[in-house]
């Protein structure tokens, strides 16, 4: 999670124009290398998890990450290790980005005991408290007031860690958004909320949920910050909730943060992604953002076997990961009462 | 006699809500994704196409928004069926139903009734977690205003669905994600099944299994190994659980003078304690020994595979407890 | 509730300047003497409540309206018998406005069977079928998705019933409301939403509640019309709400209105009110809504002598309707079962 | 021994929450109207001034936000206190107790606790209507990973509060607006009680009492009544209802033979069914007579004073269900 350098937040967040500004700026090509393998990462992390899936490895649901890559790596590329991250069941990638280690993160999704969880989380309960990961969660919306309260704690104990709270486009009608935003601006809290705007919520397009189309138009109810853009490049994102997260450490103020991605994959392993047409998809995998950071990189100082080679570390971590997990123990059942409690159990 | 078909639980479900739709206007459905997705779980495969948009509504995430919707809707005379994508997520909505469609009749003085169906899967899938596992049941049995319907049979699913609809209360309908695929004979013109009857589907004399939902599933199979060794129980299967059926389970009872429970909720309290109260308070002294329950472990559901099966009863788990009591000295 | 004539909605709702705009416009002195009457009533009624509340003939919370008649009354002009109302706890005022007679509600807080809901709703939990009148509701921001339904299935039936819901300011940081809004403008719901900002939750002002001072502002999240005016002249908010009863009826298109108001008594019986000063209680009572319509009425072609009839009338309404639910029976034991259940008894 | 002094149970509380915020940085107070207010029931009166508004947070209207709010600060190893004004509010947080506070621990495998106390009066107070009335407490008994506690007395109010916010899992605390203001013994130095000990409040042997928060005194008047008569019964004062504290239940069973539980929840799968089970269960064999419940009336609480009081359990109906029981034949 430690990056070489990181680009200066912008001054200018909130217009839209800053995408074309940014574009041109120069940047540092080891730290988008950086994290281009975290991207890729994620990217082949999540296509094993498909497989593992399909093997009868893995069990329930399974929510890939595959397509917003850039989301998440962007958006935790702009904290500090201390910082603290809130996520939903879709949090292979941001476990990944915040630091979890790929065979933690493996080894859970196997159920063993091993994984991040001790086996008993699962895909979409991924904690680890040494990275301050708090954790993916199952109830659209529940978590959102959890992460002000995360947030709400550090403010409380005069640390300046920022927290991040991720959820879906679909969580945006739900009454744990608007309570989490509402006590969020009220308190003052050092929060950047970001809604992965995927266009879908399992099989409902947006426009099926929701009458205003712009979802970073809520923050106003609030009054507080906002910002909205589409997700092609990492480093933009990196930029942009960077000036979100330097307002919650520095002023002590939340924002709303509205990344425009696109999942690959259907909502889970189970869902086909009928409702939308093959056009549609080709149309974003064109404009993949693993796709373009190489590109950029090629662009750069980058040769295509400097590339190789960290597609080949990433490969190789895969596996190791893979292994590690097929070779695990299993948690057995001692484990349950003293995950329920913490001291005698109560019955 | 009516001919007999071989329906999936879910097609049983949709025929019901298809059926009571086509008699009835005032009928609609809501929920997430029960209308272009066809269903999270395919119970509502076809229903938007046949009724369109303006009564069968997807709406967005929003539990206690659209079961508070379906609520003032009923309150005017419609009668919602309000899908739960599973009922895990019902806590967000826990108000509503508590304090809005199970008090309105009687705080209303009697004016305003709410017959709205809440319905959905309940309990385990398998391995989705501890936020995705919790059996709610005995949240709602507890509470005067409701009834809780949670069926085993796609022929009881039809039945008590239809009954369900045309009730002029507000009934939560419990179903089971693992027990969709799950066949059986459907009476051609299987009508409403009227609530609080509970079924005796086996026959037997060394103790009485109680249950209901997936789990008289597990009790039948418990059942069946049992017999191998000689030992013959008798299954209830509930059907519904508010009104329950406490006639029934204690003539089983008077009979064997033993009694299980069987659920997938927490035993604390749940409809197993509720049981076990009325059948030591009525059949007291016709009881051999001590009632016994069968019970999700008293832990929220692990995801590891293993730790999950050894959550939920399991007909061995059943097998073990029926034989304790049967081989109960003193 | 029927009422001689209306005055037309203008189409300057969303101006503030319309304030001054419409107090010197002609107006029908007869229809005001009738909302004066009906505010009057109000007034006599809860301060009849109040008294025998001391005197220990109504238990529970009591919630008086005292203070903000002018809000319900001119909102309730603007609808037609056959529009809803969904309310909050602080109900009577709304609930007379709609048509309950003063002897069903008398009844009802005295605990009587011949009260509106056979004495066992109570104040908070006031219902008139024959009214329209869909009650009181006693869990803050709970009743706002019901109301959605009650719209929902007038469009649904065709009908062009408008429904009014009503809340408290201190009902906007809750779930419901969002939930309610939101689904509200999806479905374009025939609704007027109208928040009674009172300036007080309890004893918690607004500006500890919300970090937005404009209620109304929060429609702009929602994509809904707003309006917010302070309430001083009863016309003015009949009219002000007549413009979104007829966007509702007209377009089935919800609407958010704030109407700023004032409680003259404490929060309930049980609420000293220490968290005001005298002085702001005092400036509230000068601009007391009843005065100004009792002057407007003077200025126009009422006497006295015609007021005071009024008045009286209203006063032998009350005494009629004290003692009406001082003579009438209790309900016994067996109203329980079947209020509890229509048909047989689930247990 | 200690010195003794008199408080009413608010003031009880309130000392209990002062000397840990004392003691404790990490322990911190809020609600609706706890702060400038004083609380709304003058539970936490006087606590802003000494805390500052940094520790006694005034919220809005959102229980589920704040609820929340809470849950994620005892995550971070804060230790929140979240007064629910009733616990009917809670209603709207169901979600995040049931599947946040009680889960968390368990899902990521013990690496975060949740040590944090929700409290607030519960069930009836006098007249305040269906949706001000109901007992909550079962809701979150059955929960695994949530404690529930439900003192009587002001002095174990002080020590299980205490007990409570000390607790390094997620507790449930009941109180009873008609409990606020009894007196009762403090000892000067009441430290924290532990959970999971019931207490005998009167000794007896022609049967057991179970009871617990307002009705343990419901339940002692019912047996100064009976003990005119000649009967003489045990009460036994749960104090905690998770964990539950069944051995001296059984043990004072043991001794009468006989059990009533009384309690102001509803019956069905209320705390009443799981004592049932459990005394059917463990004290099978001394046992001469059914358990039986004296709970509410099976509807919601209707706002006419009389018929509310004939809701709820009163000593008299305790008196005739003991009776029933000491004169059961057979
Ligand atoms: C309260 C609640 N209701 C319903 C669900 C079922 N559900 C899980 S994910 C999901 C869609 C969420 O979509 P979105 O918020 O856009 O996130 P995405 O999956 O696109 O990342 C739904 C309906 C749930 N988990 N919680
Ligand atoms: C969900 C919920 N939380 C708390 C309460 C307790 N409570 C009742 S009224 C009230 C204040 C409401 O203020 P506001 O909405 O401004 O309405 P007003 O009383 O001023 O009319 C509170 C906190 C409640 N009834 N419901
Ligand atoms: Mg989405
Ligand atoms: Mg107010």
């Amino acid at each position: 999670m430690t990056k070489e350098s990181s680009p200066k937040a912008s001054p200018h967040a909130h217009s839209d124009r800053f995408i074309e500004a940014t574009t041109e700026r120069s940047f540092d090509a080891s730290h988008l290398a950086h994290l281009y393998r975290q991207m890729f990462l994620i990217r082949r992390v999540e296509e094993e998890s498909a497989r593992a899936y399909a093997s009868g490895k893995i069990g329930g649901f399974l929510h890939l990450y595959i397509g917003q890559e850039a989301a998440g790596v962007g958006a935790l590329a702009a904290l500090r290790p201390e910082d603290n991250v809130v996520t939903t069941y879709r949090d292979h990638g941001i476990a990944i980005a915040k630091g979890m280690t790929t065979r933690a993160l493996l080894a859970e999704l196997w159920g063993k005991k091993t994984g991040c969880s001790q086996g008993l989380g699962g895909s979409m309960h991924l904690f680890d408290k040494a990275h301050n990961m708090l954790g993916g969660y199952g109830i659209v919306g529940g978590h959102i007031p959890l992460a002000c309260g995360v947030a709400f704690a550090a403010k409380y104990q005069q640390q300046d860690r920022v927290t991040l709270c991720f959820f879906g486009e679909g969580a945006v009608s739900i009454g744990g958004f608007h309570e989490g935003l509402s006590l969020a601006s009220l308190w003052k809290l050092p929060i950047v909320f970001i809604c992965e705007n995927n266009e879908y919520a399992m099989g409902t397009p947006l426009s099926r949920t929701l009458s205003v189309e712009d979802v970073s138009q809520k923050a106003e109810a609030y009054g507080i910050a906002r910002d909205r853009l589409v997700v092609d490049d990492v480093l933009e994102v990196e930029a942009r909730v960077g000036v979100a997260v330097e307002r919650a450490r520095k002023e002590q103020l939340p924002t709303l943060i509205e990344l425009r991605t696109y999942r690959f994959r259907g909502h889970s392993m189970s869902d086909p992604a009928k409702y939308r047409t093959q056009a549609e998809l080709d149309d974003h995998k064109q404009r993949d953002p693993l796709t373009q950071a190489r590109a950029k990189l090629l662009a750069s100082k980058y040769t295509e076997d400097q590339l190789l080679a960290i597609e080949k570390s990433v490969e190789e971590e895969v596996a190791d990961a893979v292994k590690f997990a097929d070779d695990s123990p299993e948690p057995d059942l001692s484990i349950l009462a003293p995950t329920t409690y913490d001291g005698p159990f109560a019955y | 006699m009516s001919n007999m078909r071989q329906l999936r639980f879910r097609e049983a479900l949709r025929e019901a809500m298809t059926e009571e739709m086509d008699r009835d206007e005032r009928v609609f459905l809501m929920g997430e994704e029960v209308g272009h997705y066809q269903g999270a779980y395919k119970v509502t495969e076809g229903m938007l196409d046949r009724f369109g948009s303006g009564r069968v509504l997807d709406t967005p995430i929003a539990e206690s928004g659209f079961a508070g919707i379906g609520i003032g809707a009923a309150m005017m005379g419609l009668r919602p069926i309000v899908e739960f994508m599973t009922w895990n997520f019902s806590a967000v909505a826990f108000d509503q139903i508590l304090n809005n469609a199970s008090k309105v009749r009687q705080m209303s003085g009697g004016q305003f009734n709410c017959p709205i169906v809440f319905r959905g899967p309940n309990g385990s899938a398998k391995q989705v977690g501890s936020q995705h596992s919790t059996s709610m049941e005995h949240f709602y049995a507890t509470i005067p205003g409701l009834k809780v319907v949670a069926p085993a049979f796609p022929a009881d699913a039809k039945g008590l669905m239809k009954a369900a609809i045309r009730d002029d209360n507000p009934v939560v309908f419990i179903e089971s994600e693992t027990l969709y695929s799950v066949k059986g004979d459907v009476p051609d013109n299987q009508d409403a099944i009227e609530f609080g009857r509970a079924q005796v589907v086996r026959d037997g004399t060394a103790a009485t299994l109680v249950a209901y939902s997936r789990m008289t599933h597990v009790a039948l199979e418990a059942a069946a190994h049992l017999a191998k060794e000689g030992i013959e129980v008798e299954v209830v299967d509930l059907r519904t659980l508010r009104p329950l059926d406490e006639e029934t389970i204690v003539r089983s009872v008077q009979k064997t003078h033993r009694c299980v429970v069987v659920h997938e909720g927490w035993s604390y309290g749940g409809v197993g304690a509720e049981i076990a109260d009325r059948v030591q308070r009525l059949a007291f002294d016709w009881l051999e020994a001590p009632i016994l329950r069968v019970a999700q472990l008293d832990v929220g559901m692990p995801y590891n595979a293993k730790l999950e099966q050894a959550c939920i009863p399991q007909p061995d788990r059943v097998r073990d407890t029926v034989k304790r009591l049967v081989f109960r000295d003193g």
